[in-house]
């Protein structure tokens, strides 16, 4: 086992984690914690591929995916805090309702 | 030639056209749109008779438009389709007239008239259709675009109709869609050949054909009424009486059993039906249908649902003349569609006139109606007289037919079902007359409408004394060339042409 | 009792689920190849001509610009999302802020602001050839921007909402700008000529970290920065 | 004026508008309906040369795959663009009256000037994902069409759209990074992410099999394939109107495409033989459940999002049908057709809804009553919208459940042909439902006075798509040209 | 000129009815309508035989003249002629003469037709219209009696009508034509002859009133008004000897088997009509059942001539010369009630009165030197050509038929024996004249017979034996006729005895009472509405479960746990597919 390998593990885990999360949680703020780490994991899980390389130079087309993943990934998490704001305004609950239709 | 492979089309869209036009017109444009009406029939029934006219001298008018691979929207006029066409023609120009008369100060009558013109257009579409996706195409257009005339009171009884209406039609076009799917991926286009299409092609299992043949009828059983499929078209006669007498009795009933009639003759092919010995089915599918008809319509005190039973019970005989499979039961069944159809829209004119103008409903609620409405009774007699097979009128011309047929083929057990079904043909429609002519009233009518001059409105009065003469006029006249005896005839000269 | 149990079995039973998965994944992760140098040798062998001689940047804005085109949208989609959500904020939240100014923050910031804009020029220079960038340098000076909301400096007197806007998507214009004036070149969309592909992407990235630094603090303001001045102004209007 | 124009001209105009509309709020109307004229125009002109000249790629930046990103666009993605251009075109103008009115612009008018550069965005996002070639880029656009989308509904601002849309985010969001995860894992395997480079090279080892069910997952949750629906009705009901049009429509249609592409151009498909008579069952399924739940909601729009839910189970049947060498070219392009009927379809019957909803002031099927009578054209054009779900002919649907039905029929499988037939039955109930609801007689309020935009838009939308069973030709052949390779060879 | 009477003889009452259509016409209609039958009148003494091809009609109509329809015409115009003239003056004061004039030109029309009909469509159609239209005179004072009996007779007209329908599409399916020229020869060698034999005895049966066919007659021949009884019984009644002329295959073929049932059907009208006849008390009931033992005698000769196919010109002859003298005798009895029943002011009017009744009531009976003699001899040497036993019991039975006729037209005149209580209105001209003038053509047939050679020749008609042969039963029943009357213990015997009138009636009506009533008592609504309201419950209960059932999983599936857990099944069970 490499450390790229557990580093990608790490972030297989993390996935997992953060997959989890997502669903167990039931305060939205922790689900989007739990969103954002699943996507912590993937990028984790490319940046540790990149490095795969033959050479000391790793791959740089992953670092710029995650990048622009990240950067999705903020985007999502800012409006996921601007809907949970206005949703705590209007309702004063942190989570979903089982019935929302 | 151009305009000439185009008047399929046109005569579709002849309707289709001033009710698209219409309903953009709205509510109160009254005159506008009956001139549109008129104008629309008039030219329908030019343009069927120019068709009448070529097909005759064997022109072939076409239109075929492709929608996808193979699978084409196609028009045809064929002897066949101008016959029920034309029926479709005239009777729509009468019903107009009625209607107009009818629906006078009701409420919604652009949307009535929208979706009547567009009915008219289906049902010649379907007449016209020259294989069997345009067929279904058509059909289910059909369906469509009676259920909102079917509700068009809105009341709970009619919503309710109209809801039987739609459970049963949309199935049975389910049921027909599988079937013309089935069928297509075995064999190919079908487009209608007369003599039938399969009997060359066919190396497949003769048991999935019997299968296809069977959810084919089905689907077309339910518009025809097929006993157990009939359940919707007594519960459709909620609706305003132009359409139980147009539709109900003409355009969607006659629909399912053209329909019949094709999958029999110009798709399977009679010899190829015969070997299947599906039309021993078929045949006795029919009889169920026309003695439960029967049967139910002695028991109904309804007039128009009395009528609805009726119509179950004839229009198998055009199924029944089909599956009888000889030429004479063959020229029967097809001349009993147009036969039957102005009988039919007689009775239903009639009982409409006595709704609109006195209020009357029930059987048991007619006596001694026509000392105030003699008319309007004499026509309904004359369509009586007819549906019962007495001379002269149509019925019997179909009825000969249709028996000489049974025996020419060796079914003498047809004749029993003819037989019964004329008893009882006279069990349910002459107490109706007896009542009306040689009962006294009971006392004044619920709602008299009194209408003036005449015994009713000119609009309502006229369209029934045309249709009751057309039913005496076709029979006596049933040698002439232009009869639809004849015509029907020259169908089956051509159906079993080598 | 039974309802309690009936969650924790739940969460047990996905737990489980989510476990096969991430065996599994973790299989497949090491049954990937152990060498794999994917697109690093075609980075490098263009590297010359794209104007950057980072790879990460080369790739970010040149290679595959048109990602981060449509990545700078997403940012403003979030911004738009916010704006779309923001509710007219009144005084009640205002409290909160109050109560955070301190003076030590604005001490704080004094001395840090200067630093902090020093940082990302930098970060955005050093982009071009070492890790480093437009986004890098725009999270940087939004969380200034941050700073001297949660200062409750104004700042932001003289921004009206159109400029504001305008501030939001000026990277969005100029990317696209940019990638349509290559093309009267004869070039493709975002083709840099070799030669230009360098101050394109300096300018790109330039503007770019203004819009992300807006772009952030806007997100960080419910979508507008001005709603930080309404803070601003109400919190003054109790001070006195 | 040249292919390169054109096809940048379907993502980058829309985005220049958004951005335009989003600087100068007053013309955002005008703006949103010019462009979506001229995205219309564009849309069959990228048609045109795909017609004249087959696929066609273009290397964005120069460098082409794999290093560089590459539009695509074959018959599919043509077809889609021009799917997208007119439901877009419909929506603009139902909206230019639907935000103008007082109500819908809510407390604040600020969020309606928003309406129009999300909207605008969004139609960028989907041309930019139905023309991308590259499956990372697909990422990034669905991603953008993802938030495009939450923040649309949150726009009602009502509390049940702002759940709706975190629900809908939550889900959207894991389920891109379920993709996501797929693509780097297809990526540190092979070194690409064009996928044709892909799918030349595709094998069926342990990583490409996770990363296939990873994509697959994520893309099943964001089309919310039954029992990955239950994000759908509440954000599909609670968006505004066209918002509501969008989403069911197009947004859906967006990550169907994507899974359509991947699977049988990137995907060894012959190897997934399984998996796809799964999907096929959960689409029977979602047919079923859809429709029955359709049948039984008492609101309006939640009527139509279910039926979203059941339709999308006919796209789903391709991907068990086609299987069958027999049976693939008719599975696959009434699959493709369908979701192209059914966007116009459905577009009109939530806009249908929408001016029905505002008619009425309730969302309520029973307080329908008799509106036929005040509101003929928007019923009208709920009803032929309803023809349009229901296919039944002369509709587009009515082809595609035609092809699907061939398609079932040939490879034998019945199970399909029942589903797809009863489908239909149960689709007429829930149509029917509200047609006859309407049709109700007795005394009934007078409704408020519908704009006529919102009244016609639909009807022309409806119209369309019965027209599209009419015009089928020109739009099959279109989907032949790069129809994918294994299906090609049996017309 | 033939031609155009053969059309015009048809069509003038049809154009009338057309006419009357038109409310302010028909006064004047009323009063033209009289004469309609005049042109079939000079049909039948002036025509050619001919046939008039009419290809555009029906199916192919043929209409013309032939022996037997000059023959049936000339009998059938008169008669309506007399009764037309009687009509008007007997109506006179009817509000409903209009509807009258309706039915009457109707039913003149279709018994008009049936005889020029040439070809067998336009010969049913002809008897329809006669039948139905019939039933307009039968209802015509719409006394529940009279309902009654056209109820009854409908439903057996109706079931003629198909039983005729039938045999007629037989008859063209085996033989191939419309036409009933050469039809028997071609009809001889079908197999289904006997079939349709069947059918068609059965179809005119009805109207011929053969026993145990005949229960609707004397129902509603005396329910209709006076003229029109007497066209129904004289001539209407005869169109059933008329079609089975025509449509059997006579002298070609011989059906033993239908010969024998007919002769015995034939007996048993004859003699169990008397029998029953002889117990009613209406004059015209009375006279519809000796109708029903006349046409017996008919259907004798019917039955014989299939049996003996060779002598069927002779039986033919016979056949009509009956028809005739019964037509004429029968309408002058029916016409000689209303006559009787009038109010007559001279002695010696009431004399006339009284001999017409009794020379047209015992012509019948077959008195000498008149129509009834020379029928009753044209018969005696029909039954002689029938095959044994049936020529020597028909030998003896046939003076028995004329004693028992006279035993009932005793017991008609006595019913009828004018006296001033009964006076309804005066009597006038118009009544007297066409009474007495068919009265008078009882002799005037007669003689013309005699003398034209038609049927006997007349020296052999005039023998003492013969005369003898054919007074004595009227002697010997006119005796015990004359006792009854004498003796008024005797006299109310009749009345003690009394058959309700059509007899079989009563119990068929029974029997369809009872059928109905346990019908009703079975009450399919009521069953229908229970098996309703139990499936209404079944439904009710599937759905609210099922709606119970669903909510819970789509709940389910909303909860975010169950969504995670199916998202990860989902995604393992993919995996393991593939896998597998």
């Amino acid at each position: 086992m490499t450390t790229v390998t557990l580093y990608a593990l790490c972030g297989v885990i993390l996935f997992g984690i953060g997959f989890y999360g997502v669903i167990i949680c039931r305060h939205l703020l922790r689900k989007v914690m739990a969103l954002n780490l699943m996507g912590t994991g993937v990028f984790l899980i490319l940046i540790a591929l990149a490095r795969r390389t033959p050479g000391d130079r790793p791959d740089p087309v992953p670092h710029a995916m995650v990048l622009t993943g990240i950067v999705v990934a903020v985007s999502a998490t800012a409006l996921a805090l601007a809907l949970l704001r206005r949703l705590h305004r209007e309702t004063e609950i942190g989570d979903l309702p089982h019935d929302a239709k | 030639m151009t305009l000439n492979q185009f008047l399929p089309l046109l005569v579709v869209f002849s309707s289709l056209i001033p009710g698209c036009i219409i309903f953009l017109l709205g509510e109160e444009r009254r005159i506008a749109r009956t001139v549109l009406n008129f104008v629309g029939a008039i030219c329908m029934i030019f343009f069927v008779s120019l068709m009448l006219w070529g097909v005759h001298r064997n022109h072939v008018y076409e239109v075929r438009y492709p929608l996808i691979d193979g699978v084409d929207f196609a028009l045809h006029a064929d002897p066949f389709s101008l016959l029920f066409v034309t029926l479709s023609a005239i009777l729509w120009l009468c019903t107009t007239i009625y209607a107009i008369g009818y629906l006078e100060d009701s409420p919604n009558r652009a949307r009535f008239f929208g979706f009547f013109s567009i009915c008219v257009s289906a049902s010649a579409g379907i007449a016209l259709s020259a294989n069997l996706l345009t067929f279904l195409i058509f059909y289910e257009i059909l369906t469509l675009t009676t259920y909102p005339l079917v509700v068009h009171r809105g009341t709970p009884e009619a919503l309710r109709g109209g809801r039987i209406y739609l459970a049963y039609t949309i199935s049975g076009g389910a049921v027909l869609l599988l079937a013309i799917v089935w069928l297509r991926s075995l064999v190919g286009p079908i487009d209608f050949t007369e003599g039938g299409l399969l009997a060359e092609s066919v190396n497949g299992n003769r048991t999935t054909f019997r299968w296809i043949f069977g959810l084919l009828i089905a689907g077309f059983g339910v518009k025809a009424a097929l006993v157990p499929l009939h359940g919707w078209l007594p519960e459709s006669m909620v609706a305003p009486a132009p359409v139980s007498a147009l539709l109900h009795a003409v355009a969607v009933v006659k629909a399912g059993a053209f329909g019949i009639v094709r999958v029999v003759y110009d798709v399977f092919g009679v010899e190829f039906c015969s070997q299947l010995g599906v039309t021993t089915g078929l045949a006795v599918a029919a009889s169920i249908t026309i003695i439960y008809g029967s049967l139910r319509a002695v028991y109904q005190d309804d007039l128009k649902r009395r009528l609805a039973y009726s119509t179950i019970s004839q229009v198998s005989y055009i199924a029944l003349g089909t599956a009888i499979a000889g030429p004479l039961a063959t020229t029967g069944g097809i001349v009993h569609l147009v036969h039957q159809g102005l009988m039919k829209i007689t009775l239903f004119f009639a009982a409409g006139n006595l709704a609109e103008t006195l209020g009357v409903y029930k059987v048991s609620k007619l006596n001694g109606v026509a000392h105030r409405m003699p008319w309007t009774m004499l026509a309904f007699t004359i369509g009586a007289m007819g549906m019962i097979g007495m001379p002269p009128m149509a019925g019997f011309i179909s009825k000969w037919y249709l028996g000489s047929g049974a025996l020419e083929a060796g079914q003498p057990w047809v004749s029993l079902v003819l037989v019964a079904s004329t008893i009882m043909n006279a069990i349910y429609l002459l107490p109706i007359v007896y009542s009306a002519w040689f009962k006294e009233p009971d006392g004044p009518w619920p709602h008299d409408h009194n209408h003036g001059k005449f015994e009713t409105h000119l609009f309502l009065l006229i369209p029934p004394l045309l249709t009751a003469s057309l039913t005496v006029l076709v029979a006596v006249f049933a040698e002439t060339s232009i009869s639809p005896l004849n015509w029907a005839r020259f169908i089956v000269s051509r159906e079993y042409q080598p | 009792m039974s309802r309690l149990r009936k969650t924790e079995l739940a969460k047990v039973g996905f737990g489980l689920i989510v476990a096969m998965i991430v065996t599994a994944l973790g299989c497949a992760i090491l049954a990937l190849p152990g060498e794999e140098s994917g697109l690093a040798g075609a980075v490098m062998l263009n590297l010359d001509q794209a104007g950057a001689k980072n790879p990460v940047t080369a790739v970010l804005l040149n290679f595959r610009g048109y990602d981060t085109l449509l990545e700078i949208a997403v940012l403003l989609l979030a911004v738009l999302g916010a704006r779309a959500l923001a509710v007219d904020e009144s005084a009640d939240d205002s409290e909160h802020f109050r109560s955070s100014i301190n003076p030590v923050l604005i001490g704080f910031i004094r001395v840090i602001a200067p630093v902090m804009i020093i940082v990302a020029g930098y970060l955005l220079w050093v982009g071009g050839h070492a890790p480093g960038g437009a986004f890098q340098a725009g999270a940087v000076l939004a969380s200034l921007g941050v700073l001297l909301v949660l200062a409750d400096i104004n700042w932001t007197q003289h921004l009206s909402d159109y400029s504001e806007r305008i501030l939001l998507t000026i990277s969005l214009v100029v990317f696209l700008s940019v990638g349509l004036a290559t093309m009267f070149n004869a070039r493709n969309f975002l083709e840099f000529s070799p030669s230009t592909a360098k101050w394109c992407i300096l300018l790109i990235e330039a503007v770019a970290t203004v819009s992300i630094a807006v772009i952030l603090l806007a997100l960080f303001c419910c979508g507008k920065i001005s709603n930080a001045r309404k803070y601003h102004e109400t919190t003054r209007g109790r001070v006195e | 004026m040249s292919f390169e124009l054109t096809i940048l001209g379907l993502i980058l105009v829309p985005l220049a508008a958004g951005i335009a509309a989003f600087i100068v709020t007053r013309f955002a109307a005008i703006l949103a309906v010019a462009t979506a004229l001229l995205q219309s125009l564009f849309a069959f002109r990228l048609a045109g040369y795909v017609l004249s000249n087959g696929p066609l790629r273009y290397k964005i930046g120069g460098w082409g795959a794999p290093l560089g990103i590459d539009l695509y666009v074959d018959g599919l993605s043509a077809l889609m663009v021009i799917m997208t251009a007119l439901v877009g075109l419909a929506v603009a103008t139902y909206s230019t009256s639907y935000f103008a009115i007082p109500e819908h612009g809510r407390e604040h008018r600020s969020n309606v000037d928003i309406f129009w550069p999300l909207f605008l965005i969004l139609w960028s996002a989907l041309n930019a994902l139905f023309l991308s070639a590259d499956i990372f880029n697909l990422y990034v656009t669905l991603e953008l069409l993802t938030l495009s989308a939450i923040a649309l509904i949150g726009l009602a601002g009502t509390v049940k759209s702002l759940q709706a849309a975190l629900r809908y985010l939550l889900i959207a969001m894991s389920a891109s990074l379920f993709y996501l995860l797929g693509v780097a894992l297809l990526y540190s395997v092979y070194g690409t992410v064009d996928w044709e480079l892909l799918g030349a090279q595709m094998q069926f080892d342990l990583p490409d099999r996770c990363a296939i069910v990873l994509i697959c997952v994520g893309l099943l949750l964001k089309t919310a394939l039954f029992p990955l629906h239950f994000w759908l009705p509440a954000a599909h009901a609670n968006a505004p109107a066209p918002a509501s049009a969008l989403l069911s429509g197009l947004v859906l249609k967006a990550s169907f495409y994507v899974l359509l592409r991947m699977w049988f151009d990137v995907f060894p498909y012959a190897d997934l033989r399984a998996v796809g008579n799964l999907l096929g069952i959960l689409g029977a399924a979602a047919i079923v459940w859809g429709s029955v739940q359709a049948i039984r909601q008492q609101h309006l729009k939640l009527l139509v999002a279910y039926s979203t839910v059941a339709q999308i189970g006919y796209l789903f049947l391709v991907f068990s049908l086609a299987s069958e060498p027999s049976a693939s070219w008719n599975a696959w392009n009434g699959a493709a057709y369908f979701s192209v009927s059914h966007a116009f379809a459905k577009a009109a019957a939530f806009m249908a809804a929408g001016s029905l909803v505002f008619a009425t002031g309730s969302a309520k099927i029973d307080d329908l009553a008799g509106i036929a009578q005040q509101q003929p054209v928007t019923v009208f054009a709920f009803a032929l919208a309803g023809v349009g779900l229901m296919g039944l002919p002369p509709s587009g649907a009515f082809l595609s459940k035609w092809l699907l039905l061939n398609a079932s029929l040939s490879s034998g499988k019945w199970f399909f042909t029942a589903v797809i037939l009863l489908g239909s039955l149960l689709a007429a109930i829930y149509v029917f439902r509200v047609v006859a609801k309407s049709f109700e007689a007795g005394e009934r309020q007078p409704t408020r006075h519908v704009p006529a935009l919102m009244q016609w838009t639909p009807l022309v939308l409806a119209l369309l798509s019965i027209g599209l069973g009419i015009v089928a030709t020109r739009p099959l052949e279109l989907l032949k040209i790069g129809a994918p390779v294994a299906i090609e060879k049996t017309p | 000129m033939s031609t155009f009477l053969v059309l015009i003889s048809v069509f003038l009452p049809l154009l009338l009815v057309t006419i009357w259509m038109a409310p302010c016409c028909r006064a004047w209609i009323g009063r033209l309508s009289v004469w309609a039958p005049l042109p079939a009148i000079f049909l039948a003494i002036l025509g050619d035989d001919i046939s008039v091809e009419l290809p555009w009609l029906l199916l192919g109509s043929r209409w013309g003249l032939d022996t037997t329809g000059r023959v049936f015409l000339g009998f059938t115009a008169t008669l309506w002629l007399a009764a037309g003239i009687y009509a008007r003056s007997y109506l006179k004061r009817d509000p409903a003469r209009d509807r009258f004039e309706l039915f009457y030109l109707l039913t003149m029309a279709g018994n008009l037709g049936v005889i020029v009909a040439l070809d067998m469509v336009s010969f049913l159609v002809f008897f329809t219209l006669m039948s139905f239209a019939s039933y307009g005179l039968i209802t015509h004072n719409r006394k529940p009696e009279s309902m009654r009996a056209g109820r009854i007779y409908l439903i057996l007209a109706v079931c003629g009508e198909i039983c005729l329908f039938w045999a007629a599409i037989l008859v063209v399916q085996q033989t191939g034509t419309l036409y009933f020229d050469g039809l028997a020869a071609k009809l001889a060698v079908s197999p289904k002859r006997h079939v349709i034999t069947g059918l068609i005895l059965v179809g005119f049966g009805i109207k011929l009133g053969t026993m145990p066919l005949h229960f609707w007659l004397p129902l509603a021949h005396p329910a209709a008004p006076t003229p029109a009884s007497a066209v129904l019984s004289g001539a209407i009644i005869k169109t059933g000897l008329l079609g089975i002329i025509r449509f059997l295959p006579f002298g070609a073929v011989a059906i033993h088997g239908w010969g024998v049932a007919w002769i015995i059907a034939g007996i048993a009208s004859a003699i169990m009509a008397v029998l029953i006849g002889l117990t009613q008390h209406n004059p015209k009931t009375v006279l519809a059942y000796s109708s029903i033992s006349q046409m017996g005698l008919i259907n004798i000769g019917i039955g014989t001539a299939l049996m003996a196919p060779d002598h069927w010109t002779m039986i033919a002859a016979a056949l009509l010369l009956y028809a005739a003298h019964h037509a004429v005798a029968k309408a002058a009895l029916f016409l000689g009630v209303g006559v009787a029943q009038a109010e007559i002011r001279l002695p010696g009017q009431r004399m006339l009165v009284n001999v017409g009744l009794v020379v047209a009531a015992l012509s019948l009976a077959g008195l000498p030197l008149t129509s009834g003699f020379a029928a009753k001899i044209a018969l005696k040497d029909v039954v002689n050509t029938a095959l044994e036993p049936w020529a020597s019991v028909l030998k003896s039975l046939l003076p028995i038929t004329g004693l028992m006729t006279t035993l009932l037209v005793g017991r008609f005149l006595y019913l009828v024996w004018p006296s001033r209580q009964h006076a309804h209105n005066r009597l006038t001209p118009a009544m007297a004249i066409p009474w007495g003038v068919l009265t008078a053509g009882v002799f005037a047939m007669f003689i013309g017979m005699c003398f034209r050679g038609i049927v006997v020749p007349a020296w052999v008609s005039l023998a003492p034996k013969q005369l003898w042969a054919g007074a004595w039963p009227i002697i010997t029943a006119g005796s015990i006729v004359l006792l009854f009357w004498a003796k008024p213990s005797l006299r109310k015997l009749p009345r003690r005895l009394h058959i309700p009138e059509g007899d079989l009636v009563v119990p068929l009506e029974w029997i369809f009472d009872s059928c109905h009533r346990i019908g009703s008592t079975l009450d399919v609504t009521g069953i229908s509405d229970s098996i309703k309201k139990r499936r209404q419950n079944i439904v009710d209960y599937v759905t609210a479960n099922a709606a119970r059932v669903l909510d819970r999983i789509e709940l389910g599936l909303e909860n975010e746990v169950t969504a995670g857990g199916l998202i990860g099944m989902l995604a393992v069970l993919m995996y393991a597919l593939m896998t597998l």
